[in-house]
């Protein structure tokens, strides 16, 4: 397809803007010239085009709403229609953040009830919603600890990371300057945990575990690795994105972690966007609550207001109050449906994934056979061997038969790795489907190894050329 | 309500396929003691009529202003028809970040199309697909410059956004970088004689901001001039995107990184997000820059395509060397500012010049009122900052009218007592700022 | 604004390659006596903002009801979210007619599901894609009993919706038939023993509606007997579609055609239209109905597809023989009502079953305040008739509580002095009716 | 791809219903049993498959907002998303017709300005925005002519209709118990004067004219026409679809038009819905005024309300008001161009379609050479002639080029039309591409017919079997 620029010509336009109704200056006696740009290089294009060249893009892209899309971690579960009309309110979407209290409490109430919420659902103490995703959500997190230590005048340097962990945390760890150290799975893949005790010491400030972790596997030992975090005086982080496995069967905050982050575009069923905007909650113990960033919405009477009042804070990550409208559908999905319905999705979930782990057993090999919830991680190695088919094009020859690929190559532990997270919105019938997808694939691994090599055949484009995209760079479009 | 399609038969056929007789074994991991029977205090399920019922309820306590005219780092700003429309296609909006570039097509086209759009809207040569909002573009900047130049010290106009200088204070900490707040002169505009003073070789960066938090515009390219001359760069940031229709951008006065919020394109205020941060920079730091990129490239036809490339600058490869930590970003916010500033195209500099015409005119209205008076010479775009008698009570008597009135200076800078900080954009009419000076009088 | 793309260069390039000076030698056919200068006293312009403005103004002209309690012929009911997100996908709506059907498939095949549905729904065999509302539908299928029988006469309840009536009148007189109206009985069902009287050989068909415009239930089996007893089809209307989910279809109980407004299936009151004329009937009137109808067949693979079939009774190729002249019909609103349809399945008994236990706690609240009481015995669904002291008095009262109360009935039936036609939907909860009772108190 | 019953399964709904709220009666104490229904056969589908299934579907049709779509005689302009916005708002969504007048005073002013507007744009004396469509406003107009005959006691039983004219006007002369006899076309594609000469006597109530016609040319000898038509007492009635080629440059009531239907669909850019809905208003000259149907909107001080008090209107030609939510965005489109925007739309309309016509000339047969207006015809017979291709196999072709092919077939005075109707906001680079996927297919007809009668090749399904459709009609599925 042709670019936007491609399609410009001088003097068309889809927007006009209108005549001043105010006296009009010359615009140099306002702003000194040389403040003032030379050119303006924008594409020109009238609405007819520009709605066609999006609208055409706009096909050219595959989301949940066209089919399944089991891209592990990423809880790609069906976002109902209702969250967006709602978050569509003008109420909602046309008011300025700096509008007096009066004018906001709907939102005030909106926001302070979700943290309720939340609350309830992983039995913290207090959270902040201003996060804008799971990563900033971390370095709040992170921040939140290390405050906690300068309070306490506690020098620790150290962030432990299982080998699992997705590469956000050990980033959110550097981000404050913490040293990241590795912490290894065990055989069962879980927390091994003689390193743990190995490198628990007074130098760690905490332990960020990903519980279920992103092999889809609940850590059994939860209980103990809790308690050698805290016997050293360090604190558990949770990375909260898997939270859609355990939704109304436990609590974080049971388990024993100290803070958590929240991926609400995940778990709470708010679409991705294509990369966002997310959400990103960050959840407390009572110990750490003084250390959130400002504002918080505070209670008085049935008055609600921002406060800044906090003077331990961490301060603020981002300006403003988080993604608001995103936080409305949240709040309009966990609304929908309630304690029960939380609870089928989390079941549901798990339901699914180990459907999917007990029918493609036999093709493809599981590197970790146990129980999963509610993602499964297996590996393409047997197919490399086989016929040197990797797990890229088996991933590229699932489009041809309609369906977003699974994570791939992640996480790192699992060579080749296929991590397929169905979500619990998707019924069996489909599930069936994409399972005899798999299975056709992995029969055509063997008998035309060449087809999945050129495979995807019925995209837009063919396989692409990563290596040069690296190699040279092109991110903006120059005229030729 | 929920959402999953399973009936009691799918569900019994599935645990025989598992190999279970109760969904309860598949959670058998988590040990007893911590298992939950039932989410406490959590409101029943609501079907839609009565959600849609709920959230009507919670929206009508919402009060929708007649007028505002409050900037201070979110715009209301005229959003074309087009933009929510196209915005809106599921296509786009379902969809994760394009990791398999075949089936994303699309979205990576229209976020190269946006990168291309905003390194020539900055006058810089690189954009990246996004980031959070502009505060956290400014502190990823910030930090981002420490870390090159291996520099501790970072200095901040404190005419740069109040919640832009939290952020980047709060990154910079956890950083340990030392932050220093360089005044603004009385004219408005950063005290340059001071910068000139603190700027030496431990300085990794200055940040500032244009036009600045007062509506002042800056001299950038005195600025730069300043950083560059002990080797510091210059992070130039913004808040309403629409003053780069009109003015000069920081890329073409010196700037290292323009970085900015980008919710004046096309994204609508939203209570304060989701929001758009800009981050754009000079060629040279293409490898170092945080955040996503789409790249073009060609597929094994040798037709053009677009993939997400230079990933090894991102956390989920080098990890615990990451300069950055962002993941998910924006997208969707910048495919909105994509479609809008393909929509106005060079009509962005007319919307500019009506925003500044306006903003005049309202400026000496106002002024013009007995004991109000603007404090600050340097030229502005479509914000400026006037002391009154009494500020709160004039903020007061606009609310009772439905209007949100300008932003209390007092509260980030004691020293501007009874000042506000007023914006007018093409939304406000003349016969709107009449009638508020009507009110104020 | 224009939409038009062209910029001065294209129109330069383009009259040349015409071979015409000026746009004006491509008017010439127009004689110059009747050529406009400008059309007179049209106001200019606007701009896209400016647009918006003046629209918006003109809707804040218009009170948002807290309540509305009218239905005769229009409902408000919970619009699933699901339909207008669908609805809205360009595809759909920016399509023209499915002439063209390899690139019409998915219009297609919507409007075979959509024929399906109505045809089970309203227990008859087929369906056609849509007419232009209840009332269109159910003179056209008059019209068409007409020409089938030769007969002259139709015979029409008077408890059929007034507006219906007059269409039907009207369609009735522009083909020279004789509408004779039927009286309602005590119960507010038609009164059969009038009708049997007034059926003859010349009777074309009889029209009823059930739930009638009282609400009430008709009998639609007795009508079919006295009806096919001497020859005479028997057309059955009805307002609310929602009353399928529960009631026996007039299909099931002898009607012929069966025609309705089809608005409750997920389309907005829009203040009367666009609105959707269901069309259903038994087999052996496929190729006498009216209207458009999506039919399967196979492509040259012999993979199932849709087309647009039977198209030789459409009047563009009948012509002058045609028995009906409609073209464009009301496609996105049946699609709407496919998706409805598909959305509630068989909750739509469910919901119907709400809407009757609702309305019948709030006909019993009403009608025990002192003076106000139900005047008809039979059944009804989510409608029904009061009697009370002042009718337009009690309207008033709820009108300035910002409520729309009852349908005033005595315009159209003089003999039902201070009578009310109330309707309550599921959106009105109890809370809502106790208030309403409350404030006729 | 399935249809919606075939993915049903029993215990599946997208919507749920509330609870009562109200004491719950046993229904058959409410209603008698031989009343309700016994089964109800409806599909039953989770909503991530209802979604999944209409957004496909959807990707399975063809809009103006993917390509262009030269559909002659409908008009598919681009429709400005501006439209669909204002129409969207809840005021005019969620009203009921029904409520007072009080509550709708925006409504009754926007349809009464409406009204207003087409009076000034066509030179008639009043309107009714009450029908459905274009053929819904024939109807009426018909009707209308009718009824003044009627009250004046005149029997006219022949309505004359020009043997381009589309389907729809014999139809509606038929529908309102008019004999219609067929008005001949000269040479020129306009009227044969003599024959209306021999034609127009006392008996005829009215000629249905549409000018410029189905061939895009306009009636030179418009005031001849008329003129014969009024001297024998006769009237002129308008088929206005398309006025879009003459807005802003004449007006129907100058020319003598008694009475005309506009189709706000296609001249006032309103989206066709894959079929409807549209707007059918209805223009008169003074004498018919009184005939208009019922409620008409009258203005009282600046208050507006309904009025049925019009004794000699013809009555009703459907329920409420007309298809109001059609109607805002005809008047917002209007308002936005406003009188130059209407007619430089008229202007671009007609030089499209005139550079069309001198592109594609020397390929195509062209039956009348002269300017024309807002489309052109051309004819296949020279495709016909020298390959056995046909029309439709020219248009099916064109689908593969990534158009809508135009109408075909029509007007039926064209053996083998092709009626291309660009429309103005299409830009000459559209046009340059769509002549150049024109001229290949030319091309391709001589060197490879066989390639076209196979088109077309890039659908979801190929080319159909309408026979087989019209032979054993399946128009409602069956549970196999
Ligand atoms: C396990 C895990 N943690 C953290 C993140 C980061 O979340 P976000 O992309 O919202 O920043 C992700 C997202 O992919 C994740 O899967
Ligand atoms: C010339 C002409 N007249 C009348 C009509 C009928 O209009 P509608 O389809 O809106 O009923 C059409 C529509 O195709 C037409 O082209």
């Amino acid at each position: 397809m042709e670019l936007i620029f491609e399609i410009s010509k001088p003097g068309r336009a889809t927007t006009d803007i209108p005549q001043s109704d105010v006296p009009e200056k010359d615009i140099s006696a306002i702003i000194d010239a040389r403040y003032l740009r030379d050119e303006l290089d924008l594409p020109e294009v009238a609405e007819i085009d520009l709605v066609r060249h999006y609208t055409n893009l706009s096909r050219r892209n595959f989301g949940v709403d066209l089919g399944f899309y089991p891209l592990g971690s990423c809880t790609m579960k069906y976002n109902p229609k209702i969250n967006e009309t709602v978050a569509a309110f003008p109420e909602f979407t046309c008011l300025h953040p700096y509008a007096p209290a009066d004018f906001a409490q709907g939102n005030l109430q909106l926001m302070f009830s979700l943290q309720q919420l939340l609350k309830n659902i992983f039995g913290m103490a207090e959270f902040t919603l201003q996060p804008a995703a799971g990563a900033h959500g971390e370095l709040t997190g992170v921040m939140v600890i290390k405050k906690y230590y300068e309070r306490r005048g506690e020098k620790r340097g150290i962030v432990l990371i299982p080998d699992t962990a997705h590469g956000t945390n050990p980033a959110s760890g550097a981000l404050c300057g913490f040293e990241t150290v590795t912490l290894r799975s065990n055989a069962d893949g879980g927390v091994d945990i003689e390193h743990l005790k190995s490198l628990m010491d007074e130098t760690v400030a905490a332990l960020m575990l990903t519980n279920p972790n992103t092999l889809g596997l609940f850590e059994r030992n939860i209980e103990q690795v809790a308690q050698l975090v805290h016997d050293r005086g360090g604190l558990l982080y949770g990375d909260g994105a898997n939270a859609n496995a355990f939704l109304g069967k436990t609590r974080p905050g049971d388990l024993g972690f100290d803070v958590i982050q929240l991926n609400l575009h995940k778990t709470f069923s708010t679409p991705h966007g294509g990369g966002g905007p997310g959400s990103g909650p960050v959840g407390v113990g009572s110990k750490l609550v003084d250390f959130l960033p400002v504002p918080r919405i505070v209670k008085d009477a049935d008055k609600y207001k921002l406060s800044e009042n906090f003077p331990h804070s961490i301060g603020r990550v981002r300006a403003f109050y988080g993604n608001f409208n995103v936080i409305v559908k949240a709040y309009t999905y966990i609304r929908s449906l309630g304690a029960e319905g939380l609870t089928r999705a989390a079941e549901m979930a798990v339901l699914n994934a180990n459907y999917i782990k007990e029918k493609l057993k036999p093709y493809y090999d599981l590197p970790y056979d146990r129980v999963c919830m509610h993602e499964c991680v297996f590996s393409g190695k047997k197919q490399v061997a086989e016929s040197g088919v990797h797990t890229t094009d088996i991933a590229k020859r699932l489009i041809d038969f309609g369906y977003h690929p699974p994570t791939i190559y992640f996480p790192l532990i699992v060579p080749e790795a296929i991590m397929i997270e169905p979500t619990e919105t998707e019924s069996v019938e489909t599930l069936d489907q994409f399972c005899d997808a798999m299975i056709a694939i992995a029969r055509e691994t063997k008998e035309n190894p060449q087809r999945l090599k050129d495979a995807p055949f019925s995209t837009p484009v063919r396989r692409l050329d990563e290596v040069l995209a690296a190699r040279k760079p092109d991110v903006a479009w120059k005229k030729p | 309500m929920d959402y999953c399609p399973h009936t009691k038969e799918d569900i019994a056929r599935m645990q025989k396929a598992i190999g279970v007789k109760d969904i309860e074994e598949l959670f058998a991991d988590i040990p007893k003691k911590f298992r939950l029977k039932k989410i406490p205090d959590l409101p029943g399920a609501l079907s839609e009529t009565e959600t849609i019922a709920l959230m009507k309820n919670i929206a009508a306590r919402n009060f929708m202003p007649r007028l505002t005219l409050t900037g201070a780092g979110a715009y209301a700003h005229h959003i074309p028809a087009v933009v929510s429309h196209l915005v809106g296609r599921t296509e786009f909006y379902s969809a994760y970040t394009p990791y398999q570039a075949e089936i994303s097509q699309g979205l990576l086209q229209a976020i190269y199309e946006y990168q291309t759009m905003v390194a020539n809207l900055t006058g810089t040569d690189i954009a990246n697909a996004s980031m959070y909002d502009g505060a956290s573009a400014m502190a990823e900047a910030a930090v981002l410059c420490g870390k090159m130049s291996g520099r501790g010290k970072i200095l901040i106009a404190r005419s740069v956004h109040p919640e832009y200088r939290k952020v980047a204070q709060a990154y910079a900490w956890a950083n340990s970088y030392v932050v220093l707040e360089i005044p603004y002169a009385a004219d408005g505009q950063v005290d340059t004689k001071t910068l000139r003073k603190e700027i030496d070789d431990n300085t990794a960066a200055v940040l500032i901001q244009s036009p600045n938090f007062f509506g002042c515009i800056e001299d950038v390219a005195a600025v730069s001039e300043a950083a560059h001359a002990r080797g510091a760069l210059v992070i130039s940031g913004f808040t309403d995107g629409t003053s780069l229709g009109l003015l000069k951008p920081a890329g073409c006065a010196g700037a290292d990184f323009v970085v900015g919020e980008g919710q004046s394109f096309g994204n609508p205020l939203n209570y304060g997000g989701p929001y758009l941060g800009i981050f754009a920079a000079k060629e040279k730091y293409l490898r170092r820059i945080p955040g996503r990129l789409a790249g073009a490239t060609v597929d094994k036809n040798g037709k053009r395509g677009f993939v997400l490339t230079l990933q090894t600058r991102e956390q989920h490869i080098r990890r615990e060397k990451a300069t950055s930590n962002i993941c998910s970003n924006e997208a969707l916010c910048a495919l909105a500012a994509g479609i809008y500033l393909a929509a106005l195209g060079k009509n962005l500099r007319k919307l500019a010049l009506l925003n500044v015409q306006k903003t005049q005119y309202f400026k000496e209205k106002v002024s013009s009122l007995p004991g109000w008076r603007t404090i600050f010479a340097a030229p502005v775009y479509n914000e400026f900052v006037v002391t009154c008698p009494d500020a709160r009570q004039a903020n007061d008597k606009l609310r009772r009218e439905g209007i949100i009135g300008g932003y209390e200076l007092q509260n980030d800078y004691p020293e501007l007592e009874n000042s506000l900080l007023f914006c007018v954009t093409e939304l406000i009419s003349k016969e709107d700022m009449d009638r508020v000076v009507g009110i104020l009088k």
